[in-house]
């Protein structure tokens, strides 16, 4: 199972902080996005926006390769702590 | 030292720990972020992205301890609900000369403001409104990947 | 407000005491110098020209409010015999964002050390060697007088 | 009578922190140096480098005239504070 985790307002727009799933076999960002927004079509244009950044495994997506084990991914909008 | 806490702190209490014993430091400077009571909001909410907060963090302030070589850093930052006038973050820099704490301390805030994981929330009545960074925090942030 | 005074005061106390009650003041910066216990110096001894400290202290924080407006400041600035690990100075500063008090507390500290009449000695059992002021305190302050 | 002020390290070239002298009729801080170090050679010329700063009635003196009534003077080495 893969904990998707949804961060600041995206977890207003997902409906959620984060959900249990069972991913597919998936090759790219892309397609994990689509996975993860199933029907919703504004949590889609919003999870490829640039500003938001993917973070699987507790480390930032470099490139275009997802790894092998996915055990968690968290999307995060633009940071404002401080 | 980092923490990172929902419970309420002392600035006044941490500043004295921090330099607690020490005589080699000859400048401490410290920083400390409070919930501004402006218009109607009534508190704010901090989110973060619990064990990666910890880790973005730590890479900020290792980042520092290279720059400036010999300086002791010490770190806190709240998530969860506050109220105006409470305190959200802590930084606090100490070193033998005043100009690298200074440097090192504002370092620190600018890089927190941009790189660690954490969504602000303004509650005015049952109301919430995300709050977007600024262009300025990200100026800021810039101007210390374009110095040596 | 501004304190002479050759009693020995509380950092964490000061800084708290200072933001006490303000709820408008999102950022507030504080900078303490302590006696540096280096080599064997048992005590540094600060001499100061009394009323005129005030005085000119006042101008630099005058200045400071003139450039940073809005800002509050607070400032301490001891006189007499010392021990290492003491505090000798105490600067904060607090505004509505960080960016005005970590500039407006730097400028205090670096006109306090050029500006301000005090003379220091360092205390090595019972010989004394006065202090020379540095290039690099000078430098410092110079950087205000060229920016806007 | 007027109360002549020595500062830092001044103080032990000068023998004392402070003294009340009557001060004659003096055109220029030169004549005021002069009189102020009397016999003390060395202390008259450490009083004339640049870095020493005359304060007179607790202002620095601009320029080189004396104020009419000079109720206090201090000599200040560079400064080491902060």
């Amino acid at each position: 199972m893969t904990r998707i985790v949804f961060l600041g307002w995206l977890k207003e727009m997902a409906g959620c902080a984060e959900r249990q799933v069972e991913l597919p076999s998936l090759a790219t960002p892309e397609e994990l996005i689509a996975f993860v927004a199933g029907d919703n079509q504004s949590l889609a244009e919003q999870l490829a926006e640039p500003s938001i950044r993917m973070i699987i495994n507790k480390s930032v997506l470099a490139g275009k390769t997802l790894p092998d084990t996915i055990e968690e991914v968290a999307f995060m909008p633009p940071l404002s702590g401080g | 030292m980092i923490k990172v806490q929902s419970d309420i702190f002392d600035p006044g209490a941490e500043l004295n720990n921090f330099m607690q014993g020490r005589t080699d430091m000859g400048a401490v400077v410290s920083f400390t972020g409070h919930v501004r009571g402006q218009n109607d909001i009534s508190a704010l909410e901090l989110e973060h992205y619990a064990e990666y907060t910890e880790t973005e963090i730590g890479k900020i302030e290792i980042q520092a301890q290279r720059r400036w070589p010999g300086i002791h850093t010490h770190i806190i930052h709240r998530y969860g609900k506050m109220k105006p006038g409470e305190p959200i973050v802590f930084v606090a820099v100490c070193s033998a000369h005043r100009q690298d704490s200074f440097r090192a301390a504002t370092f620190l805030m600018d890089s927190l403001k941009t790189r660690a994981p954490f969504w602000k929330k303004e509650i005015s009545g049952d109301k919430g409104v995300w709050i977007e960074p600024k262009a300025s925090d990200y100026a800021a942030e810039k101007q210390w990947t374009n110095k040596v």
